[in-house]
């Protein structure tokens, strides 16, 4: 099994390229778990920032630290009744979270973890990408439209014609990264997600700098289209509480709505793969070029061991925290197998960054560098995470014409501009 | 089993484009006509690439792309056609739309 | 030598203390202000000193040019611009900004940025309490650059520069009491007379330049003395007879000289400076500087010592009557530039030139110490309404006595010396006609020194004639306005001593130090067989004789003659004290007393500014005349032009309409009709059926093509 | 080898105007900002054109030459060619300059239709652009006749109470001397292909061909173009268009209209009239007309400037005026002539456009141009009354300011022509220094006597910014002129030259001043050398 | 790389393609019917989505990637998007009340069936015409080589450039006409 595992590990090919269909198989699995998990962490983690922001504590009790809060809830909603409206299209009630947790999911097969840890490498990555999240309105606008119900209705209407919108600044930040990807010899871009993080490392610098200030700027536009996108805090028009009651899902509950949020979360997680993707350099490690050399190597492959050890690290101080009290006595020790979990994962990490270092060791390096990859491709998307988060908690929420506007009159010609001027530096300095 | 032919394709593309010619002759609401349409381009754009197959080379995907923006415009402009109508009279059937007649 | 090469940075000295007024003078104080203006003027006059003494090191007494060129200024000085029209011949237009020290510069070198030193600093207690006081001292530094500049040039295009800047610092400080319309009158037409000066001037250095091709002085000079021209050759008398109307504007010579006495609207330091002691003998000057030519020109020559003459006496008689105080200082100064230009006129130029150096001093002294007595006075500059100051204001008494002795001719003051010198070499140039020219100026001699103390009579001496109110306020002055006084005092006694004549047992060094400027000229001269006009130098050894001594004492007794007469006159001038010219000739009086009406006579002929009954003349009658043709004649007919082009497309238009398009067009259309009545019965307005129509159309394409 | 800075130059502008389409027209404030910008950055791109046009300053020829003849419409052989020379160069740097500027100047002056004003001005600056390197005359026409219809629109639109009659008598005049010049330039074209078999508008190539026409047909030619031109400068007396188009006219119209406008005419001038038919112009009587007209211009302007009540009509005659010198110093057809009337079109622009400012920010703030309705102004505004100082006598031809090194080096071309000419002349500038002083009096000078003159604000930042290049540009000229004399040394040889060969005899009759054949000025070296010894 | 590709699609395509090509062909169909005939819009325009998506992954197995791409962008993410926004705007619940067809449907069916025969005939006849195996397409390259088509390459115009640039400012102008058509008169 080690054999297995490592030999995929350490393939240069992604299992679609490969036609290896159980490898594929598998990664499936693997990603539609993991997203699982860390949806549900972000729940967790996005309640407790929250709280925190706002000087509270948030969820405590369930599990050390409410940890284990995501899971009772996914609990309760799996074991809420079913509710249909009355006058609602039944088929299409049904139907419409489906249709948003399929766009949302699909997207991943894509999506590059590493130089081949990625499902499939489609020629069209990019928009493919593009082309299935725009699915995920459809599940929105018909769930608003099956509900039979006025708010519902309202933010379904909202939340495609400003889907439709942002959709159309993003397509060309988009296309301003995917130009400057033809900035080679040949003169050729590329669509293929990896094929854009393998432009970004033949130039040498993450597009986000590049033709500084362009890549920013189209980098900005983006960052701020994907917020729209994906329906969130300030620009959460469709699921307005204050006016909406629930937006959309009002009439959803129970399992149905934990799609809906599943599907929500699940698209974050996917723009901001996208914004890593074609800005941030994607699996690459910061400063490859300027910190070169084999110490450097190392320190940089130390990163994910750090990580974990520093999170076992706050999950002890936790547990050293915790109240002496024979009623919390559950939650710390709960707490410190957490830690050591953590603790031995770190532990694992290490081993393989060390001994992966040396010729002929039983871990080739590949597998090393592979974890290097998906780390540092997750820790930024982590990084978007948090800000999904701080946004939230940051920005009062737009009205509804201003958001259309600025989707319009501002991010349209700005992300114009910088097509057209990276085409023409581009040009002028090819 | 028989091994997948142009033809197979056109025999799709010919039952496409006939669901939408009947679509369009035989509804009353404006807006299924209008999907009926995007049939009948589809079943085109079907023909195309499968054409472009055949021949093997790409001219016939460059025109499917150029109907596809074809497509993207006529559903705007019929659209707001039909959203003007509908401000105005109330109703999206056709059979009650001949402002034309002489 | 270091100060010689760097000479261009003489004028540029002043004009920084100019540009700092100009750009911050606004929120200086006046301390600053004083420091920074009497600064630059200080470094300047020590910068002039040193180098002339350097100067003089480098010419051991030869008079050889310094000459320092440093760029060129126009033309591109690298190519023959003007060399393809005129069959190859080098000439390139070319003026450099170049610079040139000769003793003839170096004279005016000194007093310049001497005399300029005295009256900026007088100035700082003249002009105290006076509003714009930044501004004023920013023009007279602009001033004292341009005047450099002037003195500095060398060619005709870099004195220009110099000629029109000194023009225009003069305008701006005449009308520095902007709100007084009658001095900004003043001052546009000192510039605007001027102008026509100055076109002269510039005429006549074209001229120089297309007949010699050049305008250095240096290049004019040695073509001018090669002997390749005949005397009298009428392009060069051309050229001298233009420069000379350049001259008569800016020194103020019949008949351009009617801005002076209206410059005197400016503030007295002003009027000392520019309009006495300087800018005036900037003509004299450029005449000096231009003697090889004027040399060659006798008509030209007759014509200076003739306007020269002429206008020593035209203004004498007019200052004999004037009250205003500084109207008589200047038509004195008019006069004595008449004396200067008569020196000139009979080839005398050394002693038109000693002239002008003591002129500066005793000129400048009168002005300050009438500046002194408005100020004491407050403000009052009708004669009438002073007298018996001699205590008051001791200081300026004795110091304008001793002006008044010096412009009088009075032995030894330095009057006399250079007076003498010029009635003598007039008298013995060519004779005959010249001979009346020495009336001329013998009897101006003796208007001098008439009006001079009728001056120092009505002010100092004669009855308090002012108003108990002013007699109070009367007061001592400062130390800043006193100490120049009695510089430029010291200076009129002693600035003759340097050309004392030889026939005195002198050594007349002054004219010798010129001399080297004016040698060669004597010698065409003499070799033109025209004895007279030899400079004083050489004059000196072959006339020694008794008419001279004879002259000289002629000149004093007509100084003293002047004297007796306004001491009688004015001795005890009370309240109602009588003009003695009014009593015994009151047309005359009359005349004088209105200038002739020559201002009158320019205004109705010259500039149209006074009306002959309802018909303007003058430039401003040609004005409206030419503006009334351009409105009526000109303009109306292009107007008519359109009224025609008009009328036409009025009558195309009706055609257009009635013809083209009722008949042609219109009456197509309703051929039409009918056709339409039957089209329109295919529109059903429904869009399925055109769908359905459109199928059938295709199922029969489909159906011909398949079983064709 | 093509270069293309021309072309960014001349478009830039227009890309501008483009632009501002797209902004709302309620959005003054961005309108604004983006006119100016767009100017701003006009005039930044031309800089880098003096110091690489500077490297090849004495080259012969049109330089960053591009496109090739009859590249545009070959059938009819048009071309896209743009090219210039020191003459165009130095008038397109005016041009971007007062461009700005003028731009600039209508920040406050312009308050209704904002945003078209903008856009035609923009255009107005490509057109005129256009003018100065066009090397095709099909070209050369388009944007000729293209400026005129911003021009019309900018005093049509946005001018004074009679701005009708002003715009429409502007273009309509203006129009009929581009007929005849268009008939005119017809003409070449077809004589072009008679002679050489080929159909082209090329200027270059008609260079070669247009001095063949022989004499008789040339005078008539030369008149179809002298008329087009005159009216353009204008020469009397065509000229009664200018007053009236630069009293109605806003504030910047104005000065394009006699910084940039102006100079058209006397382009086309040098441009084309002398190097097309130079037996014409070197023929005594036509020099001696044009020479006469321009003299009459020159003191004719002068002496109605004098007595005019409106400030801008004032300036507007002087204009006349001035103009009558620059067509003085072609018409003299020699070096100095012709280099000191380029020169002083440059001066005429700098000078004369800041006067137009200057009468234009006392219209802003009295909405007046009466001169007697002003006195003391020097009083309430002290920074602009400096400032105007300057430029009045900037404009009447001070030394050490722009002004006199052009009329001095036109005056020694005529005088070297004939000195008459000169003499005549002069007088000129007497007057100019008596109508510009007597106004600078009666505005600025005196106490304020008119109660509405009591408050009046002295520039803001904006305002005096504008004048900076201007003053610091005409103490250049003024002090070190060198450059520029430099610049034109090449092309006015060259065409000096050029008159010279093809005109043959007659070249001898333009040189009539009087000039002793004995003398021969030496090196100026060995002269002072003589004087150094004779002074031993 | 370029190996495995063409095993990929050496060992994919005789395996898969006629059950994929047969489920794809019959989906479409089926929801093109129901497009046709749903009395509920909203269920039309789900099930023509339905049927886009099954001709995009026609495409697909057409080896034309891009184009399946741009199907689903503009048709399924953009117009789709536009008819349900348009069908919630107008949605009136008339509709369930009234005729589905028109009065003119007998004769609309007759013509479209005879259309379909039309076209059968035409294949049956034309069977010649169209060789029983396809072409294989450049499945990687295939979105630069139309590139190449529209925008050109190595520096020489495309062949369809000029129609490209066209097909753009349709785009414009159909924009424009929604624009001002749908917007509200003050």
């Amino acid at each position: 099994m080690p054999d297995f595992v490592t030999s995929y590990l350490g393939s240069t090919l992604t299992p679609g390229e490969a036609g290896n269909q159980f490898w594929a198989l598998v990664y499936v699995f693997v990603i539609f778990a993991g997203v699982s998990l860390a949806v549900m962490s972000m729940n967790w983690l996005e309640r407790k920032a929250l709280a925190h922001f706002q000087i509270r504590l948030g969820p405590m009790r369930t599990g050390p630290h409410g940890l284990l809060q995501p899971i009772a809830d996914a609990i309760k909603l799996l074991l809420k009744e079913d509710i249909i409206p009355a006058g609602a299209d039944r088929f299409v009630f049904w139907v419409a979270p489906l249709i948003g947790l399929l766009a949302a999911f699909t997207v991943y097969t894509v999506i590059p973890f590493g130089p081949s840890q990625a499902v499939s490498d489609m020629n069209i990555g990019i928009l493919f990408m593009l082309g299935v999240s725009s699915l995920g309105v459809l599940g929105v606008v018909v769930a608003g439209w099956a509900s039979n119900s006025n708010y519902p209705l309202i933010g379904a209407l909202r939340s495609s014609a400003q889907m439709v919108s942002y959709e159309v600044a993003m397509g060309l930040a988009v296309v301003s990264a995917i130009l400057m990807t033809s900035l080679n010899e040949t003169g050729t871009g590329t669509l293929s997600m990896i094929g854009i993080v393998r432009a970004q490392q033949e130039q040498g610098v993450w597009f986000i700098f590049k033709f500084f200030p362009l890549g920013l700027i189209a980098f900005i536009v983006f960052a701020i289209a994907m917020v729209a996108e994906t329906n969130r805090a300030p620009f959460d028009m469709a699921e307005a509480e204050s006016e909406l009651t629930a937006g959309y899902h009002t009439e959803y509950s129970g399992l149905r709505w934990s799609l809906f949020m599943l599907a929500e979360y699940a698209a974050m997680i996917s723009v901001s793969s996208i914004a890593v993707t074609l800005w941030l350099g994607g699996w690459m490690r910061p400063f490859s070029r300027l910190l070169r050399g084999s110490a450097w190597d190392l320190i940089f492959s130390l990163f994910p061991a750090v990580t974990f050890m520093g999170l076992a690290a706050v999950a002890f101080v936790g547990v050293v925290r915790m109240p002496r009290r024979s009623d919390f006595k559950v939650q710390k020790i709960g707490l410190a197998v957490f830690g050591w979990l953590l603790g031995f994962i770190a532990l694992m990490l290490l081993i393989i960054a060390i001994a992966g270092r040396s010729n002929g060791a039983a871990i080739p390096s590949t597998v090393n560098q592979s974890i290097g990859y998906i780390y540092w491709f997750l820790l930024k998307v982590a990084v978007f995470m948090y800000l999904f988060i701080w946004y939230r908690a940051t920005w009062p929420r737009y009205r509804f014409d201003q958001l259309m506007r600025v989707g319009w009159k501002v991010l349209l010609p700005i992300s114009l501009t910088v097509l057209v001027a990276t085409a023409i530096v581009g040009i002028l300095l090819s | 089993m028989v091994p997948i032919s142009t033809l197979h394709y056109l025999i799709v593309a010919a039952a496409l484009f006939v669901l939408g010619v009947v679509g369009v002759l035989t509804r009353r609401n404006l807006v299924v006509i209008l999907m009926s349409i995007e049939l009948i381009l589809n079943a085109v754009n079907l023909n195309l690439v499968a054409f472009s197959r055949m021949w093997g080379n790409l001219h016939g995907q460059v025109f499917s792309i150029f109907i596809t923006a074809d497509a993207a415009a006529e559903a705007a402009a019929g659209l707001g056609i039909l959203i003007a109508f509908f401000r105005n009279k109330e109703t999206v059937n056709v059979d009650e739309i001949d402002l034309l007649k002489w | 030598m270091l100060f010689l090469n760097h000479v261009y940075l003489l004028p540029i000295v002043p004009a920084v203390g100019a540009a700092v007024m100009f750009f911050f003078g606004r929120r200086l104080r006046k301390i600053a202000i004083d420091t920074v203006c009497i600064g630059v003027i200080v470094v300047a006059f020590l910068f002039a000193c040193v180098t002339v003494a350097e100067y003089s090191s480098f010419a051991h007494g030869t008079g050889q040019a310094f000459e320092k060129i440093v760029y060129t200024w126009l033309g591109s000085g690298d190519a023959q611009l003007a060399s393809a029209m005129n069959g190859g011949a080098h000439q390139t237009f070319n003026a450099d900004a170049g610079f040139l020290l000769d003793p003839l510069s170096c004279v005016w070198l000194l007093f310049v940025t001497g005399v300029g030193l005295l009256i900026h600093i007088y100035s700082t207690g003249y002009m105290a309490h006076e509003g714009g006081y930044y501004r004023f001292f920013g023009y007279m530094n602009l001033f004292m650059f341009f005047m450099l500049t002037l003195i500095l040039a060398n060619n005709y295009m870099m004195m220009f520069v110099g000629w029109e800047g000194v023009g225009l610092s003069s305008y701006l400080l005449i009308g520095f009491y902007f709100h007084r319309h009658s001095a900004s009158s003043a001052a546009n037409k000192a510039f605007i007379v001027n102008r026509i000066g100055d076109v002269g001037f510039v005429l006549g250095a074209l001229t120089l330049f297309y007949y010699l091709g050049s305008f250095r002085f240096t290049d004019i000079n040695a073509l001018a003395r090669s002997g390749r021209f005949s005397i009298g050759d009428p392009v060069l008398s051309a050229a001298a007879l233009l420069l000379f109307v350049g001259a008569c504007g800016k020194s103020a010579q019949l008949p351009l000289y009617v801005w002076l006495p209206d410059a005197m609207e400016g503030p007295t330091p002003v009027s000392a400076l520019i309009h006495a002691a300087t800018m005036v003998t900037a003509g004299v000057y450029m005449v000096a500087r231009s003697n090889a030519i004027f040399v060659l020109a006798p008509g030209a020559m007759k014509t200076v010592a003739i306007v020269g003459a002429l206008t020593a006496i035209f203004a004498a008689s007019m200052a004999l009557v004037q009250n205003d105080i500084k109207r008589v200082l200047a038509y004195s100064t008019i006069s004595q530039l008449g004396y200067m230009f008569l020196a000139l006129g009979v080839g005398a130029f050394a002693a038109g030139v000693f002239h002008v150096f003591t002129h500066a001093f005793f000129k400048a002294l009168l002005f300050l110490g009438s500046g002194s007595i408005i100020q004491a006075m407050s403000g009052e500059q009708d004669m009438r309404n002073m007298g018996g100051l001699k205590d008051k204001i001791p200081t300026t008494h004795w110091t304008m006595f001793v002006g008044t002795l010096a412009i009088a001719g009075i032995f030894p003051f330095a009057g006399f010396f250079s007076k003498d010198a010029i009635l003598w070499q007039t008298w013995t140039s060519e004779g005959g006609a010249y001979r009346i020219l020495w009336f001329v100026g013998y009897a101006t001699a003796m208007m001098t020194a008439f009006y001079m103390f009728r001056l120092m009579y009505l002010t100092f001496y004669s009855r308090v004639r002012m108003s108990p109110a002013i007699r109070d306020k009367v007061h001592g002055l400062s130390k800043s306005m006193t100490a120049p006084l009695v510089i430029l005092a010291l200076c009129s006694l002693g600035a003759g001593w340097l050309s004392w004549p030889q026939s005195l047992g002198g050594s007349a060094r002054f004219e010798h130090f010129v001399e080297p400027v004016f040698a060669h000229e004597a010698v065409v001269l003499e070799h033109a067989g025209k004895s007279g006009q030899v400079s004083a130098g050489e004059k000196e050894a072959q006339h020694t004789d008794k008419a001279e001594y004879l002259l000289m004492i002629l000149s004093l007794a007509a100084g003293a003659a002047g004297w007796g007469v306004a001491h009688n006159a004015y001795r005890n001038a009370g309240k109602d004290y009588a003009e003695p010219i009014a009593q015994k000739l009151p047309r005359l009086y009359g005349l004088l007393y209105n200038k002739w009406f020559v201002d009158e006579t320019y205004d109705y002929v010259f500039t149209g500014r006074r009306k002959l009954g309802n018909v303007t003349l003058g430039a401003l009658g040609v004005g409206e005349a030419a503006s009334w043709f351009d409105t009526k004649i000109v303009d109306s007919a292009i107007n008519d032009v359109g009224w025609v082009t008009r009328a036409a497309s009025t009558l195309s238009a009706w055609f257009d309409r009635w013809i083209v398009d009722g008949l042609a067009v219109r009456g197509i259309a309703y051929l039409t009709l009918p056709f339409a009545y039957v089209a329109r019965l295919f529109e059903w307005g429904l869009v399925q059926w055109y769908a359905l129509i459109m199928v059938a159309g295709l199922i029969g394409f489909g159906v011909y093509y398949v079983w064709k | 080898m093509q270069s293309h800075v021309l072309s960014i130059i001349l478009f830039t502008p227009l890309i501008g105007a483009i632009l501002l389409l797209f902004v709302p027209k309620e959005k003054i404030s961005t309108i604004r900002w983006m006119a100016n910008i767009f100017a701003f950055v006009g005039f930044l791109i031309s800089l880098p054109l003096a110091p690489m046009f500077w490297w090849q300053r004495f080259d012969p020829g049109f330089k960053f030459l591009e496109g090739t003849p009859n590249n545009w419409i070959p059938s009819i052989g048009a071309g896209y060619n743009l090219g210039i020379d020191g003459i165009s160069f130095l008038l397109i740097m005016l041009t971007t300059l007062l461009g700005w500027i003028s731009i600039l100047s209508s920040w406050t002056a312009i308050e209704h239709r904002v945003k078209e004003y903008y856009v035609w001005f923009l255009v107005l600056q490509t057109g005129m652009l256009g003018v100065f390197m066009a090397l095709d005359f099909f070209l050369f026409f388009v944007f000729w006749e293209a400026m005129l219809v911003p021009m019309y629109l900018l005093i049509g639109i946005w001018g004074g109470p009679r701005k009708l009659y002003a715009a429409i008598k502007f273009f309509l005049y203006t129009l009929l001397g581009s007929v005849l010049m268009l008939l005119g330039i017809l003409f070449l074209y077809f004589h072009h292909h008679t002679v050489s078999n080929v159909f082209t508008f090329s200027i270059p190539e008609l260079y070669k061909t247009a001095p063949m026409i022989p004499f008789d047909t040339a005078i008539w030619l030369f008149g179809a173009f002298f008329i087009g031109f005159a009216i353009k400068v204008p020469m009397f007396p065509f000229h009664t268009w200018l007053p009236d188009a630069h009293v109605e006219a806003p504030t910047a119209a104005s000065v394009i209209l006699a910084g940039v406008m102006l100079k058209m005419g006397t382009y086309g001038f040098i441009r084309f009239s002398l190097p097309f038919f130079p037996s014409v112009v070197t023929h005594p009587k036509v020099q001696g007309w044009a020479m006469g007209l321009s003299i009459v211009g020159i003191i004719y302007g002068a002496l109605v400037s004098l007595v005019q009540k409106d400030m801008k009509k004032l300036v507007a005659y002087s204009s006349v005026s001035h103009l009558g010198f620059c067509t003085l110093g072609i018409f003299a057809l020699n070096s100095s002539g012709l280099t000191g009337s380029v020169l002083q079109q440059i001066n005429h622009g700098i000078s004369t456009g800041a006067l137009f400012l200057i009468v234009g920010i006392l219209y802003e703030r009295r909405h007046t141009r009466e001169i007697a309705e002003f006195g003391g102004i020097s009083t309430v505004m002290p920074v602009y009354s400096t400032i105007a100082m300057i430029m009045f006598l900037s404009s009447m031809g001070l030394p050490l300011l722009n002004g006199f090194v052009g009329e001095i080096t036109i005056l020694q071309g005529a005088f070297a022509a004939n000195w008459r000419w000169a003499a005549w002349a002069a007088p000129g500038v007497v007057l100019a220094a008596a109508y510009l002083l007597w106004l600078y009096q009666r505005v600025f000078f005196g106490t304020v006597s008119n109660p509405a003159n009591e408050k009046l604000q002295d520039l803001t930042p904006r305002e005096s910014f504008m004048f900076v290049p201007l003053i610091v540009l005409a103490l250049w000229i003024g002090i070190y002129p060198k450059p520029f004399f430099q610049i034109l040394e090449k092309p006015v040889n060259d065409l000096v030259q050029g008159i010279r060969d093809h005109s043959g005899e007659s070249a001898a009759a333009v040189n009539r001043a009087p000039r002793p054949s004995q003398v021969s000025v030496g090196d100026p070296r060995a002269i002072s050398a003589g004087v150094m010894k004779a002074g031993d | 790389m370029n190996s495995a590709i063409n095993a990929t699609n050496a060992t994919m395509a005789p395996v898969a393609t006629p059950y994929f090509f047969y489920g794809l062909a019959t989906l479409a169909i089926v929801s093109a019917f129901l497009v046709i005939t749903r009395r509920n819009v909203v269920h039309s325009a789900l099930a023509l989505i339905v049927t886009l998506l099954s001709v995009a992954g026609l495409y697909l197995m057409l080896y034309a990637p891009f184009v399946a791409g741009v199907q689903i962008i503009v048709y399924a993410g953009g117009v789709m998007v536009l008819f349900l926004f348009v069908i919630m705007l107008v949605n009136i619940d008339r509709s369930y009340k009234e005729k589905r067809f028109s009065g003119l449907w007998p004769i609309g069916l007759a013509a479209a069936s005879a259309l379909f025969t039309l076209f059968l005939f035409a294949f049956i006849k034309g069977r010649a015409l169209f060789p029983d195996r396809m072409m294989l397409l450049p499945e990687s390259s295939n979105t630069q080589q139309i590139a190449g088509l529209l925008y050109g390459d190595a520096g020489k115009m495309g062949q369809y450039t000029f129609a490209f640039e066209i097909a753009s400012l349709l785009l414009l102008v159909a924009i424009l006409a929604a624009v001002v058509m749908t917007k509200k008169r003050a």
